[in-house]
């Protein structure tokens, strides 16, 4: 079965302005007890990656080590032992999201769910002289499955602009739309380089009025807001486990019922069918019709787990928590010389990160020289090539907090930039 | 559970000696289901009169507990109206059983239902409460 | 850092031929030590998953707890710890089987793998006139992916028969090849249902000289016997962690590097790129090419953990003891009145299974039969209903062992099964 | 590390002040290449006199070690065979920056390496020993 919610209510320290701070969670994080070269670790890389919290471990171990058995086939009771498990976790991360657990799939990341929509959608609902309209701020996930599907199809690849302030533009969404090409629109909630929170609810109805489909990247927005993907308004909805407090291996995507059942199955094996001839075979029911084979079993117990933690934290007091830290990043960083920030200037409008630059070093040695601190932030083009070329940047170094980050390691961060300076002669 | 909680006399029985199998012909209503998780298939056919089931049989192969639920049921459904056959829930038949069904069997309990159902309404969707 | 491999080498107890009955790990494994309903676990379901030793739950743990961060992007210390456990499990997993890391693909289950295999290879590879030919034994997960790929593709799909001993012919196999339009042939190492044995090297290398690609579905034998994937000659071999002792949420793919190199990418997105422009996109080198998105990176450390354990064993003690339960497994059923095994008589032409009907009883309440005496078998079509068809039966009960399987087990499958035919009155 | 082991005074002199940086026009040989990883492009230049590399340029953009690498190689590569030069080592190079370079780091140092080997011999793989 799986391990009991964690029903610990951390108090939380207050900030200046009331707002929450600190979440005073970093015990329920193993990692972060670590030193790294001597130095506390001071992990600002959530947005990469998220740590974990012990009871998402301790849920795993214990699902392997007592209740593990395949899925959905099983007479005996250890079998059903696992299903209960398995759809018990399921039911749990659905309705952490405020969707319905029939139409909630599991796959290994955001990045096969959206692979997904793209091949088994896409394949049979595009053709040349139709469009699919993405953002100039999408991840790579959510770039590359519609190049490879525009490809195949003949379908054409437009974008969104994004402003000078890194955000999109609702006039332009309309004009696109008003081409009357688009059958898709794919679009990140909250971007995991500009910040940018997009108005996602707006957009939806804009999209679903002109007759698109919708398909929202929320990898970025379920770690560290309250999202309910019935009010968003999304065809489609997908997320990652590890970004979430949860483990790797798992990914979930929401999907509009009608939609899911009119759609051919991705990939096709075991627990998908609903009988197999020699040369044709029909489909299970969802959500199984698009889970083929052995379904990452304990990783979906990890990821129950993870929501369970962050549903008693409060999904309203994460945000403020966030908000706050980024609030002071922002003005941290701001501080520092030669330092420019992407994205909207303003806190309330951006998730919890910001990726920058500093005049005179690269942000390869941003990062090395933060680490030197025991510092963690990345540097790259964190999978937004075309974001870069729109920013006219090759990369920038990003910061990121998550619920266990506390404001003396965003000063931390901002001490590193201005040693790192030095070290340069800068 | 102990042993003759779910194997009891008159599931055995039933199981054995079904009522009500094999095939009408001529038939009005016809359906045929598969269980995806065991390949247990389950046909029927109803001859309908005055807006009742005149008659029925089932076919197909499937566990004691799919086979002894069809031919339970079937006594059942002899006279009954159609759109009443058509509405039966998933407690009706767990109830008419009588014996304790674990989540995995349930699919085999109700697998007839499941037929009747596609054959009356043309709804080839698990009987409500099937979980 | 990967836990330490386990370095015990248990005694093997020594059955009457001299082979080792057990292999004494019982203590390894955690979950053998639950009750159900009052009675020891006997689990005779390793076909469809196997428990799991506990340093593969340490080794997750540990790695989850002290070294998480994302791969493959980050500057920091963390994330290159991170980097080097991802890329150790994937050194130590490709050796285990005699292969290179670089051409060692990770997925999320075996059927993930065979599916990037028939999309990415059979899309641009196949058309009308073409043949792809699989044999009646496949599981689910090697015959649906090619009537989609043949139904998109416009190939035929045509079947190897078995016969009545359950085995193939290589006289059918060199005829099908002879008529010169199969392109590819897919096939099972070990049957997950009559437990045959394929003799892979004789087949691919004829599959080889008639110019054919060759897929070899290895789950079910990877975690039973030792595995040279370069000596089975094999373009494409794949297994699934979760039956080799490992984590769920992690498959295996190894490939020929020449036709991975020539393959468009199958997932697409984050990490499988070398630069990414707003139209198209260019691909990073193997094995990275066919990895979109956050890998399964504590699976894999799983794995190694889970594969370390089985080369400590040794695979050929391994095989050897999983033979002698076969053979001990075998007469006992043949004991039971009524009961009748599907497959070679032979145990040593066989992987550690056995399918069975007994006549009066449905396979799936000899499973709720077994169930109450805490024996663990599986009924249904175990994912091979095309095969069931070729039997002639709707579905079979099936027991299969591990390393952990005690010959007392055996024994208790038997006199459960004697007892359900009491129950209904046989 | 210490600080100034990574990022000594020599280092950082060649990454703010790069020499042979620029474009050359005309020229014999030229290639481009991407750190998949990070973004950073690198360019290189080439003219050939009698086999050996008469001169060459670098351009591009970078982080500290890898523009460094690229000056300072490009001091060593200037009057060099251009066989010698398509078969330079991942040992060469390191050796040459003579600082210590992570795992994650090495690919950053050796992108000019890669950069020529394509100028020269068309292959685009990473030089040996990258790991
Ligand atoms: C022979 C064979 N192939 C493929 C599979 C599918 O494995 P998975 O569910 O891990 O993808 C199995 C097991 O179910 C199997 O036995
Ligand atoms: C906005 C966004 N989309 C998609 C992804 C890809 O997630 P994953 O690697 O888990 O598939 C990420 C993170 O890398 C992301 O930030």
């Amino acid at each position: 079965m799986p391990q009991a919610a964690s029903t610990r209510q951390p108090a939380a320290g207050l900030a200046e302005g009331g707002a929450p701070a600190s979440l005073a969670v970093r015990e329920d994080f193993p990692i972060l007890a670590r030193r790294l070269q001597g130095r506390p670790l001071i992990y600002l890389d959530s947005a990469s990656t998220s740590q974990k919290p012990a009871v998402v471990m301790q849920a795993m171990d214990e699902h392997l080590r007592a209740h593990n058995a395949n899925v959905h086939r099983g007479v005996y009771a250890l079998a059903q032992e696992a299903d209960a498990a398995y759809e018990g976790a399921r039911a749990t991360i659905a309705g952490f999201v405020g969707w319905e657990p029939e139409s909630t799939i599991f796959a290994k990341n955001v990045t096969e769910t959206i692979n997904l929509v793209a091949y088994a959608w896409g394949l049979d609902n595009l053709a040349a002289g139709d469009a699919v309209l993405i953002t100039e701020m999408e991840h790579h996930a959510n770039v590359v499955p519609w190049q490879q599907i525009c490809r195949r199809t003949g379908a054409e690849l437009r974008y969104l602009h994004v402003d000078e302030r890194g955000e999109l533009s609702s006039g332009e969404l309309a004009q696109e739309l008003a081409r009357g090409d688009v059958k898709l629109v794919a679009f990140a909630h909250v971007s995991n380089v500009l910040g940018t929170i997009n108005p996602v609810a707006e957009m939806t109805a804009t999209i679903r009025d002109a007759g698109a489909i919708s398909v929202v990247d929320g990898a970025q927005a379920v770690p560290q807001m309250p999202v309910d993907v019935r009010a968003l308004g999304a065809d489609f909805y997908a997320w990652t486990g590890h970004k979430a407090l949860g483990p790797t291996g798992i990914g979930v995507l929401h999907g509009r019922r009608e939609i899911l059942e009119s759609m051919e199955p991705f990939l096709t094996g075991g627990d998908m069918i609903a009988a197999v001839d020699f040369q044709r075979s029909t489909w299970n029911e969802l959500p199984y019709k698009f889970e083929a084979g052995t379904p990452p079993i304990a990783e979906a117990v990890g990821l129950a787990a993870a929501v369970r933690y962050l549903a008693g934290l409060g999904m309203e007091r994460v945000r403020a928590h966030e908000q706050e830290l980024t609030a002071r990043m922002l003005k941290a960083l701001a501080e520092v010389e030669g330092l420019s920030v992407v994205g909207p200037p303003e806190p309330q409008r951006r998730g919890g990160l910001a990726s920058f630059t500093i005049e005179g070093l690269h942000p390869h040695d941003i990062a090395e020289l933060a680490n030197r601190e025991g510092v963690c932030v990345r540097a790259g083009h964190h999978c937004a090539q075309p974001l870069m070329r729109r920013l006219g940047v090759g990369s920038t170094a990003r910061a990121s907090v998550g619920v266990y980050t506390e404001p003396r390691e965003i000063d931390a961060l901002a001490a590193a930039l201005r040693k790192g300076r030095e070290v340069f002669g800068l | 559970m102990s042993e003759d909680e779910l194997y009891r006399e008159q599931i055995l029985e039933h199981y054995k000696r079904p009522h009500n199998f094999g095939e009408l012909t001529p038939h009005d209503l016809e359906a045929f289901e598969q269980n995806p998780l065991c390949g247990d298939e389950l046909g029927v056919h109803i001859q309908v009169d005055d807006g009742r089931i005149a008659d029925l049989r089932f076919h197909g192969h499937g566990c004691a507990i799919s086979q002894a639920a069809a031919s339970i049921a079937s006594d059942e459904l002899k006279g009954m109206p159609l759109d009443q056959a058509g509405s039966l829930s998933a407690d009706w038949m767990i109830d008419l059983l009588g014996i304790p069904i674990s989540p995995t069997r349930r699919k085999c309990a109700l697998l007839n239902l499941k037929v009747m159902r596609r054959a009356i309404t043309g709804d080839s969707g698990w009987p409500t409460g099937v979980g």
